[in-house]
Parts: C-alpha cells; structure tokens; sequence
C-alpha cells in the first residue's frame, strides 16, 4: 500500500467520527473536523449538534462547505443566531467537543496556525488562530485531526496558537484541553498530557503507525487494530468532500 | 499599515498570498488575536465600555502579540481574566438584502459578527441589494438589524457581496475563491486583476462583470 | 379653572412632545414619557426614533401600552431586536433623549422610584427603576415629566434612584443629566443645574405655574406664555392615552 | 426569601401590592438593580464570565443597596467603572410559541431579556403554545432561540403566558392586570384568588378558565 492510500483524507475522518460520542456538541471548522463530524453524522450519530462559528447552531451541511458562513451550513440547520451567541456557549463551558487542526503539532497538543519561523521574522505567516485559540481553551475536551506527515508532528511547535497540555493553566472555566489525536493512520489518547497509540487501521503496521514521527509516543497495552471500512464508507465520505479527497 | 484580525485567509481553501508576502517584505503590521478575541473587542465598543473580562488570550504564544489585551481580576471570584480592549473602528462596511431610504437595514440568514461590528463602529455604510419603502420594513421588524439612526450612509449595489453570497438573492461563487488562489500567488498577477476588475470598470455593473469573468480566468 | 382641568395629563403630554426636537432618537418609558412622544410624534414629528426597552426601535404605537413589551408598541415599528440591543445603544451614547418620571423629584432633578420613607423601613416599597437609572446617566440629555403635584417635588428626595445633577460625578462615558422638566402647568429649563422657569401655559399666571412648589425657581427674563392648544388636540390625545386621561 | 429585580410592579397600572405588603413586614429581603444591571449581571453569566464592566450603578443610593455591584478600573483607559456580578439562576422558566421534542425552542416577536436570562441559567424549563416536528424547526432555524442542548425540559401548555400575549396566538388581556391591582390590595382577597386560581384547578385547561374568569372579578 502507497503512503497516499494510507494517507488519505477519508480514514483521518472515518477515525475522528467515531471519536464522537452521542449527543455531544461539537464545534466544528472547516476542512478535516468538518469532514469528521459529517462523517459522524452518516454513521448514525444522529443527535450530535454541530456548530459553526458563523452562528449556526445543529448544522446538517449536504456537502463540505468551504466556509463557515457558506449557505450549505445554513442549510436544514436548526439554529442560525450570530457568533456571538457561539462564542458565548463555548466560553459558559456548553461546547463538549472542539475538533482541531493546525500546520504544526507537538506532543503535548499545542497547535501552530500563526507562523513558520520566528514570529517577528516569519518563514511564513499562516492565517492565525481563528476560533482555534478560543476552542482548545474553552472547549470541555478537544480532539486534534492531523494527517500523517511526519514534518508537522514537531518537538517544539515555533508558535502556540492553541495551547494543549502544560502550556494551559488548568485555571476554572477553562476545558480539559485535547483528549485525543487521530491522524489518517491510527489514533492517540492524551493521557498525563502525553500521547498514547490506542488504536490503528489494521491495514498497517504497528510501526507505521507512527513512522517518522519524532516523539516519545507509548503504546497502549489495550491496542485496537481497527478494520479498514468497506469501500462504500470510503465512497460515500468522498460524495460530499470536494476537494478533500 | 496595521491591521488586526482573527484569521485572514482564503476560506477553505488556504493561507493569504498577500498577507504572506506582505508580512515577509516587512509592509504590514499584524495585531494578532483570535475570532473571538476580535468579536469581544467589537463587543466592548458596541456595549459602550472599554473594555470586557474574558478567560481566552492567557495563555501560549498569543498574549505576547495581542495587542490591546491586558490582564484583569474579578473583583468577587478574585478570577484571573484577561481584558480585551474595546475595538472602535472609524467605519464599517457592510453588505444587506435591503434598506429603507431612512437607513433601516435589514438583514438575515447567517449573520457571523457583521452586526457587533456595525455597532461597534463610529460610522456604518451599508450597500444593499434593493432599496424599499419604509412600510415593506415594518413587515418584519426582526428582519432589521440596524436602525436609521445607527447608518451613516446605504447605497444600491446590486450582486454587492460577490463573489460571496446572499441569501434569497444569490449563491457563493467558490470557484472565484479557488480562482483568486493562483492568480494571488504572484504578485504581478494581483495587480493586473485589480486594475481590471476594479480600476477599469467604469459602472459597479462593469465592476461585477469584471469580477464574474476573472473567476474564469478570462482577465 | 379648577386645579383638575390646569392639571390634566394631556397638557404635559402636549408640553413634553414639543421640548423633542425632530429626528431625536428618543428612550421611552411607559406612562407620561410613552404619552408625549406620542403627541409629538401626531404634531408632524415624523422622523424622531422612539425606543422601548423591551427591544423595540422606530415604535409608533397606534394606543399607550400598559408594558414595554405589549402588542402595539412593535405593531409597525422598523426594529424589534432584544433588550440588550437597546441598552447597548443607550450606554454607546446613542439615545438623544430621555424622558423619565418618579414619584418625587427634587430641585437638581434627582428622581426617587424605590421607596418612600428610610431605605431600610420604608412608608411604601415602590416598584424601583426600572430603566431609569440607567437613562438617567446614559441618554445625552433627559426629560422629567411630573404632573404638577406640590408634595412630589421635594426639597431632598427620600431615595436618589435617577441621578439628576450634583448626584452624578460628569465622568466621560455619561450623558448631561436633566435639560428639562415638565409639568402639566409649565416647563423649567436646568442651567447651571438649577431649574429656571421658562414656559407656561397662557390660562394660568406665573405664580399658578408654580404654586405651591418649595424650591427656589428663577423665572426666565424671557418667560413665555404659551397658548393652550385646541380643544381637538386635547381631544386627539385622550383618544389614544386610555386611563391617563 | 430574597429577591433581585430592577423593576417589580404592575406594568402601566401601578406599585405591586405584594412587594409592598413583604417590604413592609419585612418577609422580603430586596436585592435593588436596575433593568440594565439586571441585564448585565445574566449577561455575564451568558458570556460566561463572572463580572462585566459598566458605567451604571455608580451614582446616587443604587450603589448602597445593589448586591453584587462593585467596582473596577479599566487597564487601558484607567476609568473607574462599575463591575457588575454574573447572576446564574437555577433555573429559568420561559414561555414560547413552539419546540421540537429534543428542546429546540423557538420565539418571536418582542423577547425582551427572555434569552440572556435562559441561557445565563443553569437550567431552562420550557412551556410552548404547540411542539412541532423538527423539519419545521429547520424551516425556519433564525427564529429558533435556544437549542436542545441548552434546554432542560419543554412542556406543551397552550394559552401559559396569559395573562400576557404570545404573538401569533393570542392577545394581552390587559383587563386581567387591571383586576390584579384590585384583588391585590388585600392579602385575603388575593389569597382567596390563588386558591381558586392556582389550587383548585385540576388540569392547565382549568387553571387558564380560572384565570380568565378571575379577571372578570368572578372569583
């Protein structure tokens, strides 16, 4: 198998939708956790709320939108208020799940969406945090999706956008930070603010699992292999994903 | 030049070739903060305080560069917050489906921040997608979101959202953002877009025509 | 004439509606406050703004409503947001006016609308202020309509609810306190925080205006005297104020 | 018994009669604000922090007798503003036109501070004029004001603002708070209301019949 089928975008999120656990409410970006959380959704999750930043509050979106404010999300939508009324549940601790990514990750969850480089002499500037500082803080647990490529998986991120373990102070009101990691090849508990291999595709080893990545990654003495989906799973997440595969 | 911002960006599609070249070649200053950090700025201004307590921009790398936050304690809890300062912009822009000659605008479907940001403002001008008499607003009085006294100036411009979309009137052009992710990469490619999307046309009509043909890659 | 017809509430109705100056935006109380905008708005004073807490904006009541959040008051309004939208607007210094009432108002125009007698033992528990405190401090200027009833305009109110001046310190961020006072019988201007008699109505004399109120009252050297209206415009008003005559 | 309201009496028509009785004999400890501190203290609690600045509740006797009013200086400005405490009901008890059976509520017409009080409270208890099924509820998701996740429980109890109104259903009977001011005045009488009233009833039809018919002076 090449790394590209290992690697695709539909098994990040088959992974990260079953990580979803019923009725949770869950903030949602675009890109990968919206792609996780829709997958969730086909798989039986029903009750699941998804929220966008934008102000829609149980979206159903029809196919990957490619903003938060696209009329997808809207779409068969129960709630529409503005982002306030988002970012005011998020912060009075009513979100359960934030589901994250970033260009950069290290092994105790703090994402980098700001810049490459040093932050006043940037190799490059990225985007910035969005809503993602606010959600790895406030959000009760968080989970990250970042795909398998072994140069985004660092020691030391250049720039703490979204704190993970030991970079939050653990101060009232705050969430629990990330909970669990799920990459397009297997998924990692954060447990003592550590990562913890719990479970990969079975179509893989146990080594590439985690091939190139330079951490000091356990293995949990529970591993799950987990079946590869039938290829109408696969299939059907490739319906309504555009361009992310 | 400033600016400040939660996420600047092409919507799912990646990062901003201008504001990468921009920060590179030294041009732009970024205030940094997050989408939330930005909407309680807005917030403060549109509540008429200078401020409001928040328990976000505490902690990794981003108090360091948020300008205009600070540290606060309650004084009941004894509760460490930041303070995020009052963002007063000089003028908003925003786009509606409709306002009354007066200055009632009236807006609906997602709204994200474009209200918080318009109160938040010293001076709202607002295009629309039709005018209409007072009377059709007072059909739906919850469809409006600004007052005539809160709207400095409304101006009729049809397709004035694109190559975004509003609801009822027009869908989202995605191709155009996909469009405009080749054509920013360079920047001699940008500049010939703007001049003939934007300083060429004569009319907003040329305007938006313009635009609906460089998403084709017709410029 | 006896004090009841000198006293009839459509008179101050009739006084307030003209001290609103056209296109105020214009923070209205129910009662005597909602009675005069709606007499200024039937003397051609189509553009003011008139504003309900309960989160209406551009009212135009067709009768007086008992609430701030009865049917009428958003029957062909332009605007119907929330509470908060309007208390925004009124602490931002977006409300020109105003217009207030207590049940005892004192010669610096501190308004009392909490109790009678000692706070901690009172004669009688009023129902508190509602929205006037905060109107009083907030509005870019204020109007106080008080029938003319000696015993309510004392030398010290009992319970300082609405700040008039002196009580309020002038810090940036508030509004100019009382500009005006109004009574079925006249109108008082506030300079130099003290109120100056400078209208009343031609069917009295300049000591009627005042009778048997117990403040020092400097009387304008520009005094005017102003002609009661038609009977139709007393007709017209107590055809859409209910109870208050 | 403590109770915390920025204005309690009987809209348009006067004092409340039972505040005054329980001021007086001394039942009832009042925690005075105004209607904008009240605001801002549920506000708060919906934002999710435990104070808000404010340029209110600093002049004249409010400030005395305002629990959980203190004070606190901007780290920008250096403006001494008024800080204004979260309030965090239990539980808020609201009426709307309508829900879904998994909770999402949805409101419209004048709401007043109905949301920022629900969803400052811990829980929210929910009567509705109908429940529908939830495509209805996505047919038109603006109208929608608190969803299932933030909602406690929702009962079906039609005519349950009266005396008040509910846009779309039913008038306000202003006759009825007309007859409350005089059933008011004495403890009896209004004890003997009550009971026929609130007591008796042994279904919501007949608790809405009572009430209808006691504002006839029928009781």
């Amino acid at each position: 198998m090449s790394d590209r089928d290992m690697d695709a975008s539909w098994r990040m999120a088959w992974l990260g939708a079953k990580q979803i656990v019923p009725h949770e409410v869950v903030f949602v970006g675009i890109g990968a956790p919206c792609q996780a959380a829709m997958v969730a959704r086909r798989m039986g999750n029903d009750h699941m709320t998804m929220i966008f930043e934008s102000g829609v509050i149980g979206a159903n979106p029809d196919e990957m939108p490619l903003s938060t404010g696209s009329p997808t999300v809207a779409k068969g939508a129960l709630m529409v208020t503005d982002m306030l009324g988002v970012f005011a549940l998020l912060q009075r601790g009513g979100i359960g799940l934030g589901i994250l990514s970033g260009a950069e990750v290290d092994a105790a969850g703090n994402l980098n969406s700001t810049v490459i480089g040093p932050y006043d002499q940037p190799k490059l500037r990225l985007p910035g945090s969005g809503g993602a500082h606010d959600i790895a803080l406030l959000a009760r647990r968080v989970m990250i999706l970042m795909p398998h490529d072994p140069k985004r998986f660092v020691r030391k991120v250049d720039f703490i956008t979204s704190p993970g373990h030991g970079a939050h102070s653990g101060r009232a009101g705050l969430g629990a930070g990330p909970a669990v990691l799920v990459t397009t090849r297997a998924v990692f508990a954060f447990h003592d603010a550590r990562p913890v291999l719990v479970a990969h595709f079975d179509d893989l080893t146990t080594e590439e699992a985690t091939q190139g990545i330079d951490w000091d990654i356990a293995v949990s003495p529970d591993l799950q292999r987990l079946p590869v989906p039938d290829p109408s799973i696969a299939a059907l997440i490739k319906s309504f994903s555009g361009e992310l595969l | 030049c400033r600016v400040k911002f939660g996420w600047y960006g092409n919507p799912g599609i990646g990062l901003s070739h201008v504001l990468r070249r921009a920060v590179a070649d030294g041009s732009l200053t970024v205030e940094e903060t997050s989408n939330f950090g930005l909407l309680l700025g807005l917030h403060a201004a549109r509540l008429g305080v200078p401020f409001l307590p928040a328990r976000i921009l505490l902690d990794g790398d981003m108090p360091a560069q948020a300008v205009g936050t600070s540290r606060v304690e309650c004084p009941f809890t004894g509760e460490r917050l930041s303070a995020v300062a009052a963002i007063r912009p000089d003028v908003a822009l925003i786009h509606a489906q409709q306002a009354d000659a007066a200055g009632n605008v009236q807006l609906w479907g997602i709204k994200g921040d474009t209200i918080e940001g318009a109160e938040a403002s010293r001076r709202v001008i607002c295009t629309v997608e039709r005018i209409v008499p007072s009377d059709v607003i007072a059909q739906s009085p919850s469809n409006t979101v600004l007052s005539a006294s809160m709207v400095t100036a409304v101006a009729l411009a049809p397709m004035g959202a694109y190559p975004s979309y509003v609801e009822g009137f027009y869908g989202r052009d995605d191709a155009a953002y996909r469009a405009f992710e080749s054509l920013s990469r360079k920047a001699n490619l940008l500049a010939d877009y703007i001049k003939t999307t934007v300083h060429d046309p004569a009319s907003h009509e040329e305007f938006v025509a313009a635009m609906q043909a460089g998403r084709n890659g017709d410029v």
